[in-house]
Order: structure tokens, then sequence, then C-alpha cells
């Protein structure tokens, strides 16, 4: 499956690229800001660290919805002792989720 | 149905192209992520093993190691990007604030 | 899957740990609300409830989840040592965090995690046990570094985050070859597969052992993986340096001493490749130690040389390694504690003092110099201080499996480590009539701290059997990898 | 012929239908999509292109493949091109995974391209896969619109995706399964698990939509602020590629929702009394149900209006990711404890929930909705800036 | 009472810290005073039976003491010239609290050396006197005292480190149960195991004594110590090395030091004579006793290592009184120095103002260079001869260097007291007060000794006897 959507893809650039004319000018091939010339130089600067952090709360909390789904599958196999299990477990998480929050990492503008 | 071996050996492979990273580049950011493809390898290997043995505990292992590679990565990111906003650099060699 | 069996989970083996963990995240969210002080008694105090609990459990050699998590008495020998190191570290904190600029409650929070940690290490009964105790703690111990605002400590954290990082990879590599070579991921198990093990896995087992080899010398900071050492040592704030140098490096050692003297003790190769390490480790950090300026680095390279002395015991025989290596922790913990506070009593800042500066330090501070000089007294390993005895049951220990050559160069390194010691020791000594260099100001905390461990030195040094006749046991110790 | 070659070509010619069968229906969810907004808006829409502009999507092709490909100069050439094939790859990827019907009911053949047991897995690895496209698109352009753009749509994306992981969680434990077919069955024998989880379909509803990037969510092209977000750079075929993955990601929502909460393939038992068996009819119930889908996002983009960034953020972190958290803990205690009592009340506990969502909404905006701040000296930032 | 004998300095030395200024030299001389009754009431007693109790029992280590004969003298000279040191520094130095609990912890190091019978005990103690030492030079020092330190230091912890590790090796390879010198000695080593392990040790006690190659530590270490020669009193005290060899070395190393023998005493032997020679050249009298020292000790150790009774006897009796003469010749070159502000011994006509020190100095000088009728005599005498049994020819050449030390103790005497001084002027005071009693006592002692030999002898020669009975 993941072949043949890559291959659709690919196929469409291709036939784009035989089809398409090719009429560059230095002012179509600016980076576009509104119009102006690009100011300030490269843009991939360093990004605000917001998003850093984000990334990485993201991370953290993905595995931990990772290590969720077997617990749920099995859940129902093995009783009240996955309860507890998870119960100690969504504390942990939370432990980590109200620093998060008292350190306003979840504050944003 | 591919033999345990094959897998081994790939992971060896792995392991070693990760190893040469961490011994050969300079920005902390390759030597981190040739760490993470030494994680990997040997993920793959605890997993090619557990298969070979034929029981799950090894995939348990593989779990955590799983979960100690995001983790890594989360505190490593931090630490990288600390340094990285102070200064332009992280090269491994240019921080040398304390003589080696 | 072989249908679901439900782990046994009795509380009581998991207390110590559970305790410590309440501790950490009691830091966590009550340090937005109480002041730091509070959280650090708090800490405290859950350190003590965990001691308290491993003394009840003390002969009882209960385990968890199938005996993933024993806690055997070795575990318990070892916790207590750790449990120590913390206290002394929070307690010296008290003092001085403040002034290191270190964030909180991050600081607290992160190393009652460490603590945590070490104790999963301690107790471990199984490789990932272990595995995840080790990374709790080295992770830990990576922010740790990293959490005073100057350039000196992130690029400490940066090296320590790097090469720990290439360490823990090592090792868990090794862990997977281990497992493809024994098929069981337990200590038990690896131990009776490793025993009779069939020519076609040994190479694997040996591969996986001196890879597990390599992870934990780059954890202790074996020669020749210690490079790292000196620099993070150095450049950590000195309270987090002192919670490294002892706390961290005890764990490290109940897993080597849990994974090499329990699981692999029956897995040939490894223990010659120890030897030549342990070597190369004395000498190297003796060596390098002698050419040092700044204390604090000095204690840094003296580290990694008792990390050396610390490995002998490894060489031993489980029965005479065994309590070697506890009460030799036992005692590395509180003199390194001890001079470790000591600096960072009298720094004026976290990069330690100069030993030029150390002249005349008895005539200015002469409670603190007596107590540095007893500790670097211990450390060098003379007489009457605990520190000899120590070293007398490390060199037994490698003399006793065997490995003569290798105590004989301890001896002759050792010389290298006396002369420096002595050096500083005799500095503080000679009179001097310039005027104060040190940190000024009342720490009643870590002046209690600094007490506690040079009081005990001494006393452990003309009784060792207060502290040695626990341990003493070998049936302790030959049931490492649990049965 | 030997058979695994005959199942390949089987499984190929699956595949290839499948992925036409989206993109068709993409060139035409644009066309229903313009129609449907203007006839909300009471305006006309397309009609000239064909009848009733039915030939629209063809035209918008033909262009888009016609149009010249800029590549811009400050880009990163690779990385720019392969961009949208990765958001386009992955899009058409994920829909193969769900079953259109009954086994062998198509002609013989199994409705559905792959089937794994961990097909939930496989699916929602797939969709958070999506978002290199994005991001890298918006990173290789090279330009700060879009790298602005492309960093936003990143941090939406990965944050709405624990909620979306964290909301299936119920669900799984009722099922005790992760494949579709399992799910699907589970649906068939207790009645559609939206009555058992509304909560847990509420927040998945939710951060569906913003997975797709659709209003209110559509942040990463936000035109006020920043033109059009990762896609400012992109011309042509690429930029269409994008819109592709963005529809079909709608497409493949719509898909999930219908199969995990409604049933999937299966029809309204009832309706075997009339005609036996059509319960069981591939294809027509799920499309019926994706078509519903489809109209609901479509309408809330004309009805609501775009969140504020700080907004979007905070509403996932502060208010979807407890909840869902909260659905799964309920879930758990009640198949612990209250499991002998049957279902009902995880139903009644849904429906409590929403309503006591709605009821509390005034009280859980705070959580979300802050008031921007409003900085005093905004005339001294250069016109324009944002 | 033995542990009395052994701890009360130690104790004292702790109650210094504790006592005010003003009553330190008091409580400290009393200390001493106390330390060498029990010892004389213990000399009375027939000497201290051993007194064995396990000290950690898990590792074999227990604290076992005991005073025959042998340890009794040397401690008796231990505790007496400690007595006469702390004399003289309550008099000399300005504020001697730190200098006196120092010497203090010194001798109770030193007196558990001698009555150590067990081989980690006698580590212990062995270090355990190194630091007082160490503090003494390190506090009262010179101006290069660094470098002595260090060399010092670690020329002994060479020593001991390779010590420690045959003290493991004998326990581990002769399989006693405990380090008891008699467990030991009834687990013995044999083979070239034991010759290693006797090298370990020796290393430690060729260290001490000093031995050839192993000296280098001493001459700096007494030069830079503080003037007045109380530290190096101590320091003489502390070459125990020809102590521990006789005690430790006889006793569970026998093959091997007899098949070392020829080396062991060709480098004794070679000692003596170098010291001697080196000893001509010094114009600093520390030094020159630094050397004079060493010079004796190649006489002693000659006489242990010869393993033949007269000359081991001659040994023991020339270590505990040359400590005592020596001691007191460093004292007195401090007195010197006192008066004429240097060590040199190119001060002359010091005779004229000071003839009671001149005298005095003259006849422990006397004592040194083995004039028949003083202490030295006998000792260097029983050594020679019972070494001339053994190996003519080293004990001739040895023989050298007590003709040698009479010239270089007489010219450089006759340079310091007799010639007229090159500038005059400076006003040099005679032996005042407690002065007196610090000359003088041990110039009595040598002289007693000197003539009445017996009481000595007869502590002496049982256990020679005993040991070379039991051991070669």
């Amino acid at each position: 499956m993941l072949l043949i959507a890559a291959g659709i893809g690919v196929l469409a650039v291709i036939v784009s690229l035989l089809l398409g004319p090719k009429k560059p000018s230095r002012a179509k091939l600016m980076p576009y800001e509104s119009g102006n010339d690009p100011a300030g130089g490269d843009a991939r600067q360093r990004f605000p660290v917001h998003f850093y952090l984000v990334a990485m709360l993201f991370i953290v909390f993905d595995i931990e919805t990772a290590f969720f789904y077997p617990i749920a599958v099995a859940y129902q196999k093995l009783g009240t002792f996955a309860f507890w299990e998870t119960v100690s477990f969504v504390a942990l998480v939370l432990v980590g989720y109200f620093y998060v929050l008292k350190k306003g990492v979840l504050e944003w503008a | 149905m591919v033999s345990t071996n094959s897998y081994i050996i790939l992971s060896g492979l792995l392991f070693a192209i990760g190893m040469f990273g961490v011994l050969t580049r300079r920005t902390a950011v390759m030597v981190f992520l040739s760490v993470e493809l030494m994680l990997n390898a040997a993920n793959l290997s605890l997993v090619a093993f557990a298969r070979a043995w034929g029981d799950l505990t090894a995939q348990t292992a593989v779990f955590i190691v799983m979960t100690l590679a995001a983790a890594e990565v989360a505190i490593g990111l931090a630490i990288i990007v600390t340094i990285f906003r102070k200064r332009e650099t992280t090269n491994v060699d240019a921080l040398a604030a304390m003589k080696g | 899957m072989n249908g679901l069996v439900l782990p046994d989970v009795p509380l009581a083996p998991m207390l110590p740990i559970l305790l410590t963990l309440l501790g950490a995240i009691a830091a966590t969210v009550l340090g937005f609300f109480l002041p730091r002080r509070a959280v650090a008694i708090i800490a405290l105090v859950s350190l003590g409830l965990s001691a308290v609990s491993m003394g009840t459990l003390w002969n009882k050699g209960q385990t968890a989840f199938n005996g993933s998590l024993q806690a055997d008495n070795a575990a318990i020998a070892l916790g207590i040592v750790l449990l120590i190191g913390s206290a002394l570290a929070i307690l010296v904190s008290l003092d001085t965090a403040g002034r290191a600029r270190l964030n909180f409650p991050e600081f607290d929070a992160i190393l009652m995690f460490a603590v945590t940690g070490t104790l999963v290490i301690a107790f471990s009964g199984d490789l990932v046990t272990m595995l995840i105790g080790l990374e709790v703690m080295s992770l830990s111990g990576y922010v740790l570094a990293t959490l005073q605002d100057s350039r000196e400590s992130e690029e400490s954290g940066l090296k320590y985050f790097l090469l720990g990082a290439t360490g823990s990879a090592i090792l868990i590599y090794g862990i997977a070859l281990v497992y493809g070579a024994t098929g069981s991921l337990n200590f038990a198990g690896i131990a009776t597969a490793s025993s009779g093990l069939q020519v076609l896995n040994s190479p694997l087992l040996v591969a996986g052992a001196l890879m597990l080899l390599c992870g934990f010398g780059f954890k202790v900071a074996l020669a020749p993986f210690h490079q790292w050492t000196p620099d993070v040592y150095g450049g950590a704030p000195t309270v987090v340096s002192l919670f490294l140098s002892t706390v961290v490096k005890v764990g490290a050692f109940a897993g080597m001493l849990r994974v090499f003297g329990g699981a692999l003790h029956n897995a040939p190769n490894w223990l010659g490749v120890l030897a030549v390490l342990t070597a190369a480790t004395l000498v190297v950090g003796n060596l390098a130690a002698l050419f040092q300026t700044n204390f604090k680095r000095l204690l840094a390279y003296s580290a990694v040389a008792q990390t050396g002395f610390l490995a002998l015991t490894l060489l031993g025989t489980q029965q005479v390694g065994g309590p070697a290596l506890a009460y030799y922790l036992l005692i590395y913990t509180l003199t390194t504690a001890a001079a470790l506070a000591v600096v960072a009593a009298l720094q004026r800042s976290e990069a330690g003092l100069e030993i030029s500066d150390m002249r005349g330090l008895y005539y200015r501070h002469p409670g603190y110099a007596v107590a540095l000089a007893i500790c670097l007294a211990s450390l060098a390993g003379l007489p009457p201080f605990a520190g000899f005895m120590a070293k007398y049951m490390a060199f037994q220990a490698a003399f006793q499996n065997g490995f003569a050559w290798v105590a004989v160069v301890a001896a002759l390194s050792s010389i290298a480590a006396f002369i420096y010691y002595m050096r500083v020791a005799a500095l503080m000594f000679m009179p001097d009539r310039t005027p104060a260099r040190e940190y000024p100001g009342a720490r009643p905390a870590l002046t209690f701290s600094v007490a506690l461990g040079v009081v005990s030195i001494t006393v452990l040094g003309i009784l060792p059997n207060l502290a040695y006749a626990w341990v003493a046991f070998p049936g302790i110790w030959t049931q490492l990898a649990g049965t | 012929m030997p058979a695994w070659l005959y199942e390949l070509i089987i499984v190929v010619l699956k595949g290839v239908g499948v992925a036409f069968a989206l993109l068709t229906t993409f060139a035409y969810m644009t066309l229903v999509e313009r129609r449907l907004l203007a006839r909300m808006q009471i305006r006309i829409g397309p009609n000239r292109v064909g009848f009733n502009g039915l030939l629209q999507p063809l035209a918008d092709a033909v262009k888009s493949i016609f149009k010249e490909d800029l590549n811009i100069t400050m880009s990163d050439k690779l990385v720019y091109t392969l961009a949208p094939l990765i958001a386009i790859t992955c899009a058409l990827a994920t829909f193969g995974g769900l079953p259109a019907g009954p086994p062998n009911s198509f002609f013989g053949a199994n409705p559905w391209v792959y089937s794994l047991d961990v097909g939930v897995l496989v699916l929602l690895a797939l969709t958070s896969m999506g978002v290199y496209g994005i991001f890298l698109g918006g990173w290789a352009s090279g330009s700060k619109y879009p790298l602005l753009g492309g960093l936003r749509s990143a941090a939406q994306i990965i944050s709405y995706e624990l909620g979306m992981g964290l909301s299936l969680l119920g669900l799984l434990m009722l099922v005790g399964s992760t494949s579709f077919r399992a799910i699907v069955g589970w649906q068939g024998d207790h009645g559609w698990l939206i009555l058992f989880q509304a909560l847990g379909f509420v927040t998945f509803f939710v951060s569906s939509f913003a997975e797709t990037n659709r209003t209110p969510f559509d942040l990463p092209e936000a035109e006020q602020e920043l033109v059009a977000g990762y896609l400012t750079e992109y011309t042509a075929i690429k930029w269409a590629l994008f819109q592709m993955a963005e529809y079909v990601n709608m497409i493949t929502a719509s898909a999930l929702m219908s199969t995990l909460f409604f049933g999937g393939y299966k029809g309204p038992q009832f309706l075997n009394a009339l005609i036996p068996g059509i319960s069981e009819w591939p294809f027509i119930w799920l499309i019926l149900k994706i078509a519903v889908f489809l109209f609901i996002f479509i309408w809330a983009r004309a009805t609501l209006p775009r969140l504020r960034y700080d907004q979007l953020m905070r509403f996932g972190w502060k208010l979807l990711f407890p909840l869902a958290l909260a659905n799964t803990m309920f879930t758990a205690f009640y198949l612990a404890y209250l499991k002998g009592w049957g279902l009902w009340p995880l139903g009644v506990a849904g429906v409590l929930g929403v309503a006591a969502l709605i009821a509390g909404s005034d009280r859980v905006r705070p959580l979300w909705n802050k008031p921007g701040v409003r900085v005093l000296d905004d005339q001294t930032k250069p016109i324009g800036g944002d | 009472m033995i542990h009395f004998f052994i701890f009360l300095p130690m104790l004292a030395s702790l109650l210094l810290l504790a006592t005010p200024v003003r009553w330190r030299e008091e409580v400290a001389g009393f200390a001493a005073a106390a330390t060498l009754g029990l010892g004389l009431y213990i000399w009375l007693g027939g000497g201290a039976a051993l007194v064995s109790v396990p000290w950690i029992q898990a590792l074999g280590v227990t604290y076992s003491v005991a005073l025959d004969g042998v340890s009794l003298l040397l401690g008796l000279v231990t505790a007496l010239m400690t007595f006469v040191a702390i004399i003289y520094t309550a008099r000399r130095i300005p504020n001697p609290g730190t200098m006196l609990s120092l010497i203090l912890a010194m001798e109770t190091g030193l007196l558990g050396i001698y009555a150590a019978r067990d081989f980690v005990l006698f580590y212990v103690f062995f270090e355990d006197a190194l630091i007082p030492a160490l503090l003494m030079l390190a506090i009262y020092g010179k101006t290069h005292r660094m470098a002595a330190l260090i060399k010092f230091g670690a020329y002994t912890l060479l020593g001991s480190m390779l010590m420690l590790v045959s003290i493991i090796g004998v326990k581990a390879l002769g399989g006693s149960p405990t380090f008891a010198l008699a467990d030991l000695a009834a687990h013995p080593v044999t083979g070239a195991a034991q010759t290693w392990l006797y090298l370990g040790f020796l290393a430690a006690m060729a260290v001490k004594l000093p031995l050839f190659p192993l000296h280098a530590w001493l001459p700096d270490f007494h030069e830079q110590n503080h003037d007045s020669g109380v530290a190096d009193v101590m320091g003489t005290l502390y070459k125990v090395g020809a102590y521990g060899l006789f005690r430790f070395g006889m006793t569970l190393f026998p093959d091997a030091s007899l098949e070392l023998r020829p080396v062991l005493m060709s480098l004794a032997a070679f000692t003596a004579i170098y010291a001697a020679w080196i000893a001509f050249r010094q114009p600093d009298w520390k030094r020159l006793l630094a050397y004079a020292g060493l010079s004796h000790m190649g006489l002693v150790a000659l006489g242990i290592f010869s393993l033949e009774p007269t000359a081991m006897t001659g040994a023991i009796y020339l270590l505990a009184f040359q400590n005592v003469y020596t001691g007191a010749l460093f004292l007195a070159a401090g007195m010197l120095q006192e008066r004429v502000g240097s060590l040199s011994t190119r001060v002359g006509g010091v005779m004229t103002q000071a003839p009671v020190l001149a005298g005095v100095t003259m006849s422990l000088w006397f004592a040194s260079i083995a004039v028949p009728g003083l202490a030295g005599f006998i000792g260097e005498f029983s050594v020679l001869l019972g070494a001339y049994q053994i190996y003519p020819w080293l004990a001739f050449i040895a023989g050298l260097s007590t003709i040698a030390a009479a010239i270089y103790a007489l010219s450089a005497y006759q340079t310091t007291y007799w010639q007229v001084r090159p500038s005059g002027g400076v006003k040099v005071f005679d032996l005042q007060h407690t002065e007196w009693l610090v000359l003088g006592v041990p110039l009595a002692v040598c002289v007693v000794f000197g003539v009445y030999s017996a009481p000595a002898l007869g502590l002496i020669q049982p256990v020679v006897r005993a040991l070379l009975g039991g051991g070669a």
C-alpha cells in the first residue's frame, strides 16, 4: 500500500515536471514576504524555545500512551490488578503533567 | 522466515555504525543520533533473540529501552538546546571552558 | 504468551524504593508551594523512613515480581550506604544550593529521583530492573550536572550526557547479547545458564559480558572510560559533584556487583579484562591527580583512582570481595562527601578551591582544616582512619583471588595518591599570613554533615566491626544472583 | 500462475483501486465543499465547468499539473520536493487498513488491502508520520512564513495526537483488541461504541479535526497571520499534493470515526428484516457514514471561527488531554469493578460526561480561553509584522 | 597496664587540645613522665606478657601486644627521649601546644610499634607514627619543607604499601587463621613466595632503617625540621626498621633472610661507610648528625642481618642507645643554634663562652663514636665482633666507619667549639635551668650503660636467643 501511495505521488510530480513550463525569474524565486525583499537573512534561525518544549512533552507523553496500549488490550484478562497498575501509572504521569502545568510550559503568547 | 543470525548481523552492523558515528562525529546532535542508532540496534537484537528463545521477557525489555531512548531524547535535546541557544555551536571540541 | 500470570507484588520489599519515590514526588509537587528548606526536610524524612523500612527487611530476604526485585541483605547494605550519601548531599545542599544558584525545586526532586534509581539498582533481581534503575539514575545525573545556569555546568552536563548515553547504549547491547546467550534476563537464570553453557553461545556471552563491562566502565569511570569524570565533577556545582561522586557511583557499583558478582559470576574472561582496566584506572587516576592545581579537579581525579580501588574488590571472590566492597563504599561515601562538603563550604565560586589558596587554612578555619585533613588521610589509606581498613580489604580481596600483581600496582600507585593528598594537607598546616580567601557565613547543616562524616570515619577506622560485622557474612554475598 | 503471485496482484489491484477512489473522492470533495459553503453562505459557487461545474475538479487537476513548478532559491531542494510526497504517501497508505466489509465479501476477496492485528497502532503511526510532510515542507521552503506555519502545525498535530491516542484507550479496553475487524465485530455484538464511549468519541472527534488542520484548527494556513502557512512557497502539483493529503486525511478520519465508533461497515441490524443480509453488504454503509462525517467537516468549517494559537494549544493540553485520560480511567474502573452490571453504566456515564462538559463549558472555558495578551506599544511593531 | 603504657600519651595529646594554653606544658610533661614511670614499673614487673583479643574477627585481625625484653628496652628509651624532648620543647618553642600533642601522639605510635604482636596492628602503629612526624615537619619546618615532606612521605609509603601487600600475602599464602605473630609463625610461607614477601616487607624496613638505596629522605628530613632538634629526636626514634626486621622479619621469613644475608649485610656495611664518608663534608650540624645516625644504622643493620647472636644483641643495644645520644646531640645542636643563630659547623669559639654545653656535647660525641666506657662502644663492638664471624671483610669495612666517625665528629666539633670565632661579638650564654636536665639525663644514661651494661643485655639476650633458637 505504501509503495502504491508513494508511487502515485512520485508519478504526479514527474508528470508535472515534464509538462509544466519553466520560466524562473528572481522575483518568482524569492522567498515570499508580502512582496518585500526577504528581511533578516536565513529563515532557519532558532525558533521560540516553546516549540522544543512541546516536542519534548510530546515525546514523553506519547511514550506514556504507547505504554498504555498493551495494558488496554490485555486489560480484561488482568482484572483489578491491572486497574491499580494503571492508577499508579497515571498518577505518576499526572505528577509530571502537574509539574509542566506549574512551570507554565502550556501557557502561550 | 528470516534466520536469527541475519537479524543479529544486521543489528551488529547498526551498532558498529552507531559506534563509528559516536567516535567520529563532532557535533553533539550527530553523536546523539548515533547513540540512538546503537540503542535501536540493541532493540533489534533483543527482539530477534526473544523470537529465537521464544519467550516474551525480552520484548518488555525492548519496551523499556524505547522509553529510555525517548527520555534520553528529551533530556539530551534539552541540554543541547540550552547550550546551542547560548553559543552558536554544538561542536563538542569547541566546548572548552574547562581543560579536558 | 503462556497465559497471563499475574506478578506477585508484595509491598514490603518495594517499600524502601517507594518511600524515596514518594519523597521525590513530594519534592516535585510541593516544591511549588513550600520553601526550599521544608522540601529538603521532607526529602530527608523520606530517606529516613526508607532506611527504617530497610532495617525491618534485614535478614528477611524477600523478593517481589517473581524475583525481579530482591530485598536481600546485600541490597539493604548497599541501600543504607546510598541513603547515607543522599542524606549528606541534601544536608550540604541546604547551605550551599542557594549560593550555587541551583534551580529549585528541580534540584531536590531530581536528586530524589536519582536516589530512587540507585535503590532500584541495588534491589534489582534481573537485568531489566537493573537497567531501569541505572537509567533513572543516569538521566537524573545528567540533569543535575546541568542544573546550574553557568557555562561550565552546562558543558559538563553535555559531556556527561554524551558519554553516559554512549555507555548506556553499549551496556544495553551487552544485555541483549547476554540474553541471547543465556535466554534469560533474570540474574539467577543467567547464573545457572552461564555455568553450564554449550560452546555455541559462549562467544556471545563473553562479548555481552565485555560490553556490560564497558558500559559499567562508563558509569563508574574506569579507565579508559573515565574522561568525562574530571570535567563533570570539576564543572558541576560542588553539591552535585558530591552527589555524583558518591551516590551515583555507589549505585553503579551496586549494579556491577549484581551483574558481575552475581549473574555473570561463572562467565569466562571478564575477570582478566576487569583486572587490566582496574590497574589502568589506578595508574591513570593517581598520576593525573598529581598535576592538578584545582582542589576540586584533584578530588575528581582521586575519585577515579578510588574507583580503581573499589574495582579491586570486584576482582575478589564473592565471599571476600562483597563485604569489602560494601565497607569500602560506605567509607568512600562518608569520606568523599565530607571532603567535598568542606570545599562547598569554603569555596567562593563553584569552581572550588585552588590548591594554592589552601595554604594556612588551619589557621583560618581550624575545624574545617582538620576535618579535611582527616578525610584526605582516610582517602590516602592512613590508619587509624577507616580508609585504611577499606583499602586493606580491597588489596586482600584482589590478592586472595590471584591478582597479586594488581594489588602491587595498586600499592605503588597509592604512593602517588599519598603524595597529592599530603601536599594539600601539609599546605593547610603551613603558617600563612595572607587574608582569608574563603566564603564566610554560617552553615550549620553542612558543618553537621562534615562532623558526621569525619567522626564516623574515625570511629569506623578504630572499630571497623561496627559496620563490618553486619556485612561480613559470606552468605550474603554468594546469593547475589538470587535463587 | 502461482498462488502468491495471484495474491500479490489482487492486493496491488485493490491498493490502486483504493488510492484512485480516494483521489477521486478528494477531487469531488473540493467541489462539494465549495458548493456547500456557497449554499451555506447563500452564494452559488462553481457551476460553470461542465454541468453544474461537475468538471471543475478535472479542470483544477489539469491546471495544477500544467502550472509552473517553482523551486525557490532559499529552499532545500531535496526536502522541498520530498515533503509533499511524504504527506500524500502517509495519507493514502493509511486508508488501506480499514475493512470496508466482511471477509471475502468483495467478489470473493477481502474488502481491505492489508489487515493487521495492531491496526489502530499502525493507523496512528501513519497519521503521525504525516506531520513530517508538513513540517519538512515548511522548513525546506527556507522562508519565514512557511517555517512558522510548519512549526505551528507540527506542534498542533503532535499535541492533539496525544488526545487522539488517549481517547481510544477506553475503547480498546472494552474490545480488548486493536484490530479493526475485532472492533467492528464487537460493535456488531454489543452495539455501536459511541453509546459507551461518548466522551472518548468527543475527544477523538475534536482531535481528528485538529489532526487534519481543519477549521476551527486550521492554524497552519491562517491567511491573516501567515499568508498560507507551510503552503506559502508551494505551487502547482506539490501544492496540490498537500491539499490532497489534507483532504484524504479528512476522509480517513471520517472512516476511522465511523469504524471505531459507528459500527464500521456493518449496517443497522433491523434492516435485515426488510432485506436479509443488507447489514453485511460491503462498502455502502461505510461510505454512507464517511459521507455524513465529511459533511460535518464542511459544516464546521462554515460555522466555526478559527481559534487563536495559544487557545488552540491550551485547549489541546489542558482540556482534551485530561478529558481523554479521565475517560480512560473511568472505563478502567468500570471494567475492574462494575463489569457485572452490564454495559449501560458506561453509556450513562458517557452521556453524563458529555452533558456535564456542555453544561460546564463556561467553567472549563477559562482553562483554554484566556483573553489574548494585548501589548500596549503595538504601534512600535513594524507594520504587518506579527 | 601495658595498654596504659601505650595509649596514655595519645590520650594526653588529645587532652592537650582541650586544656587551656597555660597548662599545656605541665600536662604534657606530666603525661610523658607518667609514661616513663609506667615503663619502669613494667620493667620491674619483668615485662608484660602477651595480651591478645580479636579486633576484626572476620579478617582475623587481632589486638595483641606484649613487652618482652627488647620491646621493653626500646620502649623505655622512647619514653625517656620523649620526656626529654618534651621538656626541651616546653622551654624552647614559643607556643608549644601543637608540638607537644604531636610528640605525644607520635610516642604512642612508637610504643605501639614495639609492643605490637600482630602484623596488621604493627602496620597500623607504623603508619600512625608517620602522621605526627609529617605534621611536625609541615607546621614547624623550614622553607623547603614541602620537598622534604614529599620525599619522606613517599619513601615511607612506598615501603609500607609493599609491606601491606606482603602482610596480606603472608596470611593468604600461609593460610594462618589470624594475623597474630604466633599464628603467622605457626603457618609459615615457604619457597620463593617467602622471598618475595620478605622483599616486600624489607622495602618498608629498609626505608625506616634506613638502608643505603632508600635513605635519601633522611638528610632533608632532618635539615628541614625545626631548629630545636625536637622533631629530629622523634625522627631518630622513628628509625624502627631494625626492630621490625628483628621482630617480624626473622620470625616469619627465616629462610629468606638467610638466603639474602650476604647481599643485605654488604648493603649494610656499605651504608655505614658511605654515610660516614658523606658526613665528612657536611657544613651543617643537622645533616652531619643525620649521616652519623645513618652510619650507625648501617652498623645496626649489619648486626641484625648477620643472624648471629652476639651481633644481634649488639645491634639492639646500639639501636637503643644511639637513639639516646643521637637524639641528645640533635638537641645540643638545637641549643647551639639558639645561641649562635646558625647550625653551621664553622662557627668557632663557643667553648670559651659555653664550656658546659661544649663539654656535654663532647662527651655525647664520645658515646657516639664508641669510646670505650660509653654506651656506644658495647653495641658497636659486639656488632663488629659478631659480624666478623660471618663475613670478616664486611666487618672490617664497617669497622672503618667507626674510625671515620671519630674523624668527622672531631673535626666538626673542633671547628665549632674550639677555633677562634672569625667574627667575634655575639654573647653566648651557657646551659641554663632545664637544659641541664635535657642534656644531662641522656649523658647519664650513656655513661651508666656504658659501664654497667648487664641490665640492658639481660633484657636483650634471652629474646635474641629465643628468636635464633626458634627462628633460624
